[in-house]
């Protein structure tokens, strides 16, 4: 049954992928985007991290793909069409990624992967006291620092999209 | 875990998923279409994460965290982005990657 | 403070002080004076040298060490034997004789100056250098200031040549920094002791020859390359004829004298083996260039180029003479780089004379100046015959010293290689020859030159100072050459 | 965990509380004193780099997350500097035109997060810090990049900066991903021990470099660096190509060191291609330049290409001659920089051309370029000199010998370009030269010190033997 | 005995040339030429007495001793050293008669003969340079001292040739001179390096003991079928030749006529240009002794057909000094056939002897020649046969002095050159007849053409001159009537009493035979002389065309001029030296720029690698990426 989903799950992630990537439609774009971010976290509730799931869902279904229908909004016709790449390009492209994905590939599966036998779900808790904890494999320092990021981060936006013309 | 499949499958599809955001990168005519493409590049590795940490090493969660904090990232990332392209719209009207081909050579 | 230390010193000093001053007039004096203190320094080191060689068996004398960089071994460490004493001597001649002909110098004349005494420290540096760092940046200190030097107060297509001269060079010595970290690498085989840059220290052990073989050449062609080698001297000829005066003299005059003197000191003595067996090509190329620099010369038509391309020559027999390992050879090519270091700084000189009363170097155009400028032409004159080897003066030592010191040598091939070097000698009296009887004799080819400005005193002195050094070394000799053999045994000693 | 060892991060707090000092300063000043904020920031932060010359104790906090060693404690300190440095030589810039549309404050915050950011990846044990870090040190400079919101070079070199970066950092995630399926941790520490030779960590490591090295503009990942420099504010490209590639060039020695140790039969191949690419690439584009930025830009991809020789000797002559010869480059840099930082402010000219006859108006600032470009070309008795020279030493140790003679010629090719630089200020005559003009005491206080620095570094060796005392330190 | 004083003879001149050259603004004329008489009056007293002591006292059972003086100049090795110093036997001695007696009169009469001229003092300086030069190669001790005084002296000839340094003529006289001797010189130092080579020595009295380890070992080595110092010595004569302007090096001395005549009567007349001789005399015993006196054959051969062949030449030239410059060339080349022909002991020494006795009366009488000629130049301000006539008229005194010169060089009986010429020919016909017969068809010419130059100017037809001449002033005749004394007197000196190769006096007696035959020879041509050129007619100009294609040859000098020219123009400077710059310029600069510009214009070539795209970018980002794994893979794979 898992392994039926997985392949659906997979499935639906490779075409919206390449779709997202090839749909001259940018609103479709970002629909096939929000196919495969929801079948990504699909993948996750699949492996028992439910928690990741739903901060995927959440962060990008409800934060990223809703600011990025915004910016679409913002500078396009909902009907504008994308230019076309050059044929040429495409090949390109598309060689660089196949030689890259083929020597991935053969770089994993040359790894003997030994699976792990003490396989456990991932429990929101585990994951609250890794976040704070400061001792050994305790993750309380990114998580401070992520935070002046995300300040920083806010601020630069900020200060960038308020800009206005200089001699206005 | 899932039954039956096993963490080459899944890194075969991350990978996938990489490389189908790289090519995206190369060819999206689009700077936010560009933008989605990250998206795609980051996710994969997130799964990696995820899918590493529950396969191989579930004693630890090291690759669990990581993967929460890739998401943060690109959230981030992509805010701040949106900020940039925004700015750029405002003085060119126009998101087309042809657009940023000034400075050259 | 040590007695070597001072040459480099002084010139920071007179560099520093020439910062603080202003206008043409303050900084002539200020440069002078720092010079002179400079040359009164050298003429003391030379009696200095005299009587501490008298009581001290070493090689180098006025040892003075001072750690720099502990953790590679690079120490700051001075001494000198009697090639450096005389080319120290040497050097402050013609920096003193550059800066009376520079006396007028109108354009920037404060940067001048600093980048001229730059330009010297760089030289003073690298002849009382022990060690192969110091050496190597001292010896880049030297070049680069060219690149001013000609690029500003030069004529002609003066950046295009600022340029090729300041690449070339920059260039060779590149090469040569591979050579001296092979050298320095190697540095400690068969002891125990750390790396070192100590020319005597690495002196003592015996680089490896596969190395020796790999490294000469990169040595020979980096220091050669200043020497002028052929083919790497097409940055000689243009840079010398783009350069001012004061500077063109230091550069044939001094500049080019590295060449030899890093040749000499670094290339044959450390790795002796390599020389050895580098030793035929590289003579076939000096041979080459003294033949080929004096034919080069011939067809010139440019006064300058014509002395650079001399200088081809002349300079490719301090090369020849170098790969003779011959103590006679090796002696004539050292006191050929003092006869050259003054001859040829007294021809630059004269041309920025003529050429700054004329506007013209060409050949074509000159003529019959004897008659307006009876000093500049009568030392012209002199010069020339100097400079063709005539006995009496310098040049006529160094060549008889090469040309005897080499045809000692037992084999064949080497002494034919010599006739074909003294061949240059006809050569030379053509061009010189040529050049003194179309542009000093012969009627004045242009009316207007009859009422150049004569010589001024500044002149007069800056050649009068040139030609006295010359005179002497011509006419005396013994004692320059017994001084000389007793430093280049132990060098010699090295190869044989 | 106690307060004493909370005290490691005394750079990190120490620059938050600036940070936040700053903000307190912006909600409670007069708006007409506005203005004075820069120097309250650089008051700050001079404070602040002063605090940091303190000594203080090695150790690591947060299970290994952090580490702290003297060797990070003296780059972080370098780094301080270069910012002051870099503050003080753009304390007009702000002045004339960010005060003006009120964002001073958010350029301080941005600027010292990045710095923040920097800290904590050179700080970093595991590869979350690291990342966290590095991204952190990267997009407040995006921000900055497109900080002069009303011009179009500057929007985009914004755009081009943040979604290669953004690429650089997935990949480089990517990277770590393998790395950490291969040995299970993402501990620097642990995976050292752990860490083998195989295909996919091979991968992992080459993925993870190509995210550092964009960092650090190296061939074939340096494409961004030049266009983002030219449209990037001169602060900004500055403070790219000076602070936060020095901070990326120690990371990636650390990293290398320690971590891919096991794999360095492999990553000294990599070094010793992507070296000679680096310096090939960098020096042949920069030969054609006319842009002052665009220049400084390739010349810096090409100065990369020089530190990575240091990499090649696997000692601590090794180590001590990378951060010597960064702590050199950051200051040689800046000088270069601030000269053209100073002249565009004064008229808004950035080519090349336009510095013809400089000399003769402007002899001072000529002479600080002079400085700075040879003592990027080597040129002694210069600080550049010393740090190539010990940097070819490193390299030929190990006997690269046609590694050095490959970057001795490229020294040579990037004395040409320097030297055009050179021969524009010096030796052309021009009736339109840039006319004299003053610059304010911050700019020459900033110009002043980095050519202290270009003259003090080389000759002064205690410098280098303080260097080498602590360049170890970050083994342990 | 002491001879020390010797040193004085060289030193004089030279300080004079130092005074004279450095204050030559301040010192005025007047003084000038007074100093430079008296100085050289000095040295000429001074050489008489050496003389007079040395013939009479310098012999040790019979043979001349030799008297050295030296130290040492420089060293090269331990054993090749330059010594200074000043040797002392009975031909240096001689020598320094013949060059302080000319030099001492050139310097008399150049008072007159230059005054007004505005480089008075300078002439007077570089004669004193010349002297100086010519008395050290004289007295030199060893090869290499000679060989530095041959160099000053061409260095001083140069000089005073190219003294009228605004005439081009003048100039490139000076120049030829001054190369083409420097070729041969060239020669010169070869030879020298090869003996100090191979014999490790240069000192003439190691070199010249016929039992010596030189001359006894010459057979030690051998290159292309000759022994090395065979070699040598035919590369020693060759700068001989060079500076005795033989036979193929002569083209400088008729051209060096462009000096003052003061100056060709010392230099080029009866000094420098004998040095060639004087060389081979001085390395006698090695020429004779080596490789059975090849090279000495080389000698006489190149001495007999530079002797006809100069003075052929000098049958048909118009300017009056060209004329005495090939005498000049053909009776040096007597003294080198002489020398050529001679023999070592006792009497077969004869052509030694006589060739050093040519060589002091040719000095006296062909001196005497450019004095008179000079002064003759001097009245009329030409040089050229057909500017002159009658002038007998005029200047009586030097008439009479010219008419004893010419009889004395034409082999008269009873005038000195009679005397010399007649030992030659004795030598030669005992030696080599061919060479025998040449030089008495030369001793015909000879008189042919001086007395073609006698008639012509003081006979001939009578000129209409713009200004009449008149008499030289007496500074200018009584060196002349000097000269003409001892082209008679110098005749009945018995040279063979003090030199001879051995050092040891023999008796040589006047061979009647020959010598009626030589002087019959003379007077036939002093007779067609007196029959073309006596009156006016146009007998020679029949004569001209009938020879036709000779005369035109002999008249452009076997157009050796243009030879030279061909060779040195269109061959070195043009197949050498113009491709060479060519090279330097266009392959060896042009590779070093073309580098240069190669990696420029690969810069603008590559430039679309940074295409503005940031997805350019990016792919240049992941294939490098990618690159990189698969070189690292493929490495470490294997």
């Amino acid at each position: 049954m898992e392994t039926i989903l997985f392949y659906i799950l997979s499935a639906l992630i490779v075409v919206f992928s390449i779709a997202s990537v090839s749909s001259r439609k940018i609103l479709r774009a970002v629909t096939y985007l929000l196919f495969v971010l929801i079948a990504i976290s699909g993948i996750y509730f699949l492996v028992d991290y439910s928690f990741l799931g739903a901060v995927q869902l959440t962060v990008y279904g409800g934060g990223v793909i809703v600011l990025i229908i915004f910016s679409v909004l913002l500078v396009h016709h909902i009907e504008l069409e994308l230019e076309v790449t050059p044929i040429k390009r495409k090949i390109i492209a598309g060689l660089i990624s196949v030689v890259g994905l083929g020597i991935t590939l053969w770089a994993i599966y040359t790894f003997p992967f030994t699976n792990a036998t003490n396989y456990k779900s991932i429990e929101v808790a585990d994951i609250g006291r890794k976040l704070l904890g400061y001792g050994d494999g305790g993750f309380i320092l990114p998580f401070e620092v992520i935070s002046v990021l995300l300040l920083a981060v806010m601020v630069g936006a900020i200060v960038i999209a308020k800009g206005k013309k200089l001699n206005e | 875990m899932i039954e039956g499949i096993s963490i080459y499958e899944i890194l075969t599809l991350s990978s996938i998923v990489f490389f189908v955001g790289v090519y995206g990168f190369f060819t999206r005519e689009n700077l936010i279409t560009v933008l989605m493409s990250i998206e795609l590049i980051l996710n994969a590795s997130a799964l990696n994460f995820v899918i590493i940490n529950t396969y191989l090493y579930p004693d630890f969660l090291q690759g669990a965290v990581f993967s929460i904090f890739i998401i943060a990232m690109a959230a981030a990332e992509t805010a701040l982005a949106i900020a940039i392209i925004i700015n750029l719209y405002k003085l060119v009207a126009s998101v087309e990657v042809k657009d940023t081909e000034k400075l050259k050579y | 403070m040590d007695i070597l230390s001072l040459f480099v010193i002084v010139p920071i000093i007179t560099v520093i002080a020439l910062g603080f001053s202003k206008g043409l007039k303050q900084s002539r004096i200020v440069a002078l004076a720092g010079m002179l203190v400079q040359l009164g320094m050298s003429i003391n080191l030379i009696f200095a040298y005299l009587k501490e060689r008298a009581v001290n068996d070493d090689i180098m004398v006025f040892v003075k060490d001072i750690m720099w960089f502990e953790q590679f071994n690079i120490h700051y460490s001075v001494g000198v034997d009697a090639i450096s004493v005389v080319m120290i001597a040497l050097t402050a001649v013609i920096v003193v004789a550059g800066i009376f002909i520079s006396w007028m110098v109108d354009d920037l004349p404060k940067e001048f100056f600093i980048s001229l005494i730059i330009l010297s420290t760089g030289v003073f540096g690298f002849f009382i250098s022990l060690d192969l760092f110091t050496m190597f940046v001292f010896y880049e200190i030297a070049v680069i200031p060219m690149y001013l030097l000609i690029g500003i107060w030069g004529s002609g297509p003066r950046e295009n040549s600022a340029m090729k001269l300041t690449l070339m060079l920059m260039g060779a010595s590149a090469v040569l920094s591979v050579g001296i970290f092979g050298i320095y690498f190697n540095s400690n085989i068969g002891t125990d002791g750390p790396l070192t840059f100590n020319i005597l220290e690495i002196a003592q052990v015996n680089i490896p020859e596969a190395a020796q073989n790999l490294f000469f050449p990169m040595v020979f062609i980096g220091f050669a390359t200043l020497g002028a080698l052929f083919p790497f001297h097409t940055w000689s000829p243009s840079g010398h004829a783009s350069a001012p005066t004061a500077v063109s003299m230091l550069h044939a005059g001094v500049l080019m004298k590295l060449g030899g003197y890093g040749v000499f000191r670094v290339a044959m003595y450390l790795l002796p083996i390599g020389a050895i067996n580098w030793s035929d090509f590289f003579l076939v190329l000096a041979s080459i260039g003294v033949v080929y620099g004096a034919l080069g010369a011939i067809m010139q038509k440019d006064l300058k180029y014509i002395n650079a391309y001399a200088s081809v020559s002349h300079l490719g027999l301090v090369l020849f003479a170098l790969l003779m390992f011959n103590k006679t050879a090796w002696n004539g090519a050292i006191i050929q780089s003092l006869s050259h270091g003054l001859l040829t700084a007294m021809f630059f000189a004269l041309i920025g004379m003529v050429y700054g009363r004329t506007h013209t170097r060409d050949v074509a155009k000159l003529g019959g100046i004897m008659k307006v400028l009876p000093f500049i032409g009568a030392i012209y004159v002199i010069t020339g015959l100097a400079y063709l080897g005539l006995p009496g003066f310098s040049g006529f030592v160094a060549e008889m010293n090469i040309f005897v010191g080499s045809f000692q040598h037992d084999d064949t091939f080497h002494r034919i290689l010599t006739i074909l070097a003294v061949s240059s000698i006809v050569v030379t009296a053509v061009y010189i020859l040529r050049m003194v009887g179309k542009i000093m004799m012969g009627p004045l080819s242009n009316p207007e030159y009859a009422n150049l400005p004569k010589a001024t005193w500044y002149e007069k002195v800056g050649l009068v100072m040139l030609l006295i050094p010359v005179v002497i070394i011509g006419v005396m000799p013994f004692g320059l050459g017994e001084m000389l053999k007793e430093s280049i045994e132990p060098f010699l000693e090295r190869l044989l | 965990m106690n307060l004493e060892s909370f005290l490691l991060m005394r750079y990190e707090i120490g620059l938050l509380a600036v940070i936040l000092l700053l903000i307190v300063f912006e909600i409670f000043l007069n708006k007409k004193h506005k203005g004075s904020l820069i120097d309250i920031a650089i008051v700050l932060f001079t404070i602040h780099t002063i605090i940091g010359f303190l000594p203080l104790a090695d150790g690591s906090i947060f299970g290994g997350m952090f580490k702290t060693n003297a060797l990070l404690h003296f780059f972080k300190s370098t780094l301080n500097v270069g910012v002051l440095i870099l503050l003080l030589q753009s304390a007009d810039w702000l002045k004339e035109k960010v005060v003006q549309q009120n964002k001073s404050t958010e350029f301080f915050i941005l600027l010292f997060s990045s710095l923040l950011g920097m800290y904590y990846m050179i700080s970093s044990g595991d590869f979350l810090m690291f990342y966290i870090g590095l991204e952190l040190a990267t997009l407040p400079v995006a921000a900055l990049v497109a900080y002069e919101t009303f011009k179009q070079d500057s929007a985009e070199a914004g755009v081009k900066f943040i979604l290669s970066s953004a690429l650089a950092s997935g990949t480089a995630l990517l990277g770590v991903s393998f790395l950490y399926a291969t040995t299970g941790t993402i501990y620097f520490d642990a995976m050292a021990e752990v860490l083998t030779m195989s295909n996919l960590s091979i991968l992992g490591f080459i993925f993870f470099f190509s995210g550092l090295a964009f960092k650090i503009s190296l061939v074939p990942f340096h494409f961004w660096t030049a266009d983002v420099y030219e449209g990037a504010p001169i602060s900004i490209a500055s403070f790219l190509s000076v602070i936060s590639k020095g901070a990326a060039v120690i990371i990636l020695m650390i990293i290398l060191f320690t971590v891919m140790k096991p794999l360095m039969p492999v990553w000294i191949k990599v070094i010793y291609m992507v070296s000679i690419a680096t310096m090939f690439l960098g020096n042949i584009f920069a030969l054609r330049q006319k842009n002052m930025k665009r220049f400084l830009a390739y010349s810096s991809i090409a100065q990369a290409g020089f530190i990575l020789l240091g990499f090649l000797s696997n000692d601590q002559l090794g180590y001590t001659t990378i951060i010597y010869f960064v702590a050199i480059y950051i200051f040689s840099n800046l000088g270069a920089f601030g000269v053209v930082q100073a002249i565009s402010l004064a008229t808004g000219k950035e080519n090349m051309d336009d510095y013809e006859g400089l000399y003769r108006t402007n002899p001072k600032l000529s002479l600080v370029m002079m400085l700075a470009l040879f003592s990027l070309a080597g040129i002694p008795p210069l600080a550049g000199f010393f740090g190539k020279f010990f940097l070819y030493t490193a390299a030929a140790s190990q006997g690269y010998y046609l590694l050095v003679f490959i970057a001795v010629v490229n020294a040579t090719i990037s004395l040409y370009y320097y030297l055009l630089v050179i021969r524009a200020m010096f030796l052309r005559k021009n009736e339109n030269a840039i006319p004299f003009f003053k610059s304010q005491p911050y700019m020459r206080l900033g110009l002043l010190l980095a050519s202290i620095g270009i003259l003090v570094i080389g000759m002064y060796s205690p410098i280098y033997e303080y260097i080498y005392s602590i360049s170890n330190s970050f083994l342990n | 005995m002491d001879f020390s004083y010797t040193i004085l003879i060289p030193l004089i001149p030279l300080a004079l040339f130092v005074i004279l050259g450095i204050f030559s603004k301040k010192i005025p004329a007047s003084i000038s030429g007074w100093m430079g008489s008296i100085g050289l009056g000095v040295t000429f007293v001074l050489s008489y007495y050496a003389a007079y002591q040395y013939y009479l006292n310098g012999k040790v059972n019979g043979v001349y001793q030799p008297f050295i003086y030296k130290y040492n100049w420089m060293n090269f090795t331990d054993k090749l050293h330059i010594d200074m110093g000043v040797l002392i036997d009975p031909i240096s001695v001689m020598m320094l008669v013949v060059v302080s007696t000319i030099s001492f009169m050139v310097h008399l009469y150049s008072r007159g003969y230059m005054k007004g001229d505005d480089g008075y003092t300078r002439f007077f300086a570089y004669l004193a340079l010349f002297s100086f030069s010519m008395f050290g190669l004289v007295l030199a001790t060893n090869l290499f001292q000679i060989y530095i005084f041959w160099e000053l002296v061409g260095a001083s000839s140069f000089l005073l040739i190219g003294y009228y340094y605004t005439k081009p003529s003048a100039v490139s006289a000076a120049k030829k001179a001054f190369i083409v001797t420097r070729f041969a010189d060239f020669g010169f130092l070869v030879g020298i390096l090869i003996i100090g080579y191979y014999t490790g020595t240069w000192d003439f009295q190691e070199l010249n003991n016929p039992e010596g380890s030189v001359i006894t070992n010459w057979a030690s080595t051998s290159f292309m079928g000759l022994s090395v110092l065979t070699w040598a010595l035919i590369l020693i004569f060759m700068g001989g030749a060079g500076k005795s302007a033989m036979l193929p090096f002569h083209i400088w001395l008729p051209d060096a006529m462009e000096g003052p005549t003061p100056v060709s009567a010392l230099i080029h007349a009866a000094t420098m240009v004998v040095a060639g001789v004087y060389l081979v005399a001085r390395l006698f015993p090695m020429y004779y002794f080596i490789e059975d006196g090849f090279a000495l054959q080389v000698v006489a051969y190149v001495g007999a057909i530079s002797s006809l062949f100069a003075a052929i030449i000098a049958l048909t030239q118009n300017d009056i000094k060209r004329v005495l410059a090939f005498s000049t060339m053909s009776q040096i080349g007597y003294m080198m056939l002489a020398l050529g022909v001679s023999g070592y002991h006792g009497h077969d020494g004869l052509g030694f002897m006589a060739s050093m006795f040519h060589l002091f009366t040719h000095a006296m009488f062909k001196g005497l020649l450019f004095l008179a000629a000079g002064s003759v130049i001097h009245a009329i301000h030409s040089n050229y046969l057909q500017d002159m006539g009658g002038l007998r008229k005029y200047m009586p005194i030097t008439h009479i002095t010219f008419l004893i010169a010419a009889l004395s060089i034409s082999g008269v009986p009873f005038f000195a050159g009679f005397f010399s010429k007649d030992e030659i020919l004795t030598a030669a016909y005992e030696n080599n007849i061919l060479i025998y017969i040449s030089s008495v068809f030369v001793a015909g010419l000879t008189a042919f053409y001086m007395f073609r130059l006698y008639f012509g100017i003081f006979w001939g037809k009578d000129k209409e001159y713009e200004h009449t001449p008149h008499e030289s002033p007496m500074s200018m005749t009584i060196p002349m009537m000097f000269l003409a004394f001892m082209s008679i007197a110098g005749g009945y000196i018995h040279f063979s009493k003090y030199i001879s190769p051995d050092h040891m006096p023999f008796e040589a007696h006047l061979n009647y035979y020959l010598a009626a035959i030589a002087s019959t020879v003379g007077l036939i041509g002093i007779v067609l002389a007196f029959i073309f050129y006596k009156k006016e007619n146009n007998l020679s100009e029949r004569f001209s065309h009938a020879f036709g294609i000779f005369y035109k040859w002999t008249y452009n000098k076997f157009y050796f001029d243009e030879i030279y020219l061909f060779v040195t123009k269109k061959i070195i400077f043009g197949l050498v030296a113009k491709p060479s710059a060519w090279f330097d310029k266009n392959v060896v600069d042009a590779s070093m720029i073309g580098i240069g510009n190669v990696t420029e214009s690969f810069s603008y070539k590559i430039k679309g690698m940074q295409s503005g795209k940031f997805q350019d970018y990016a792919m240049g980002f992941i294939s490098g990426g990618v690159v990189i794994a698969i070189v690292v893979f493929y490495l470490w794979i294997n």
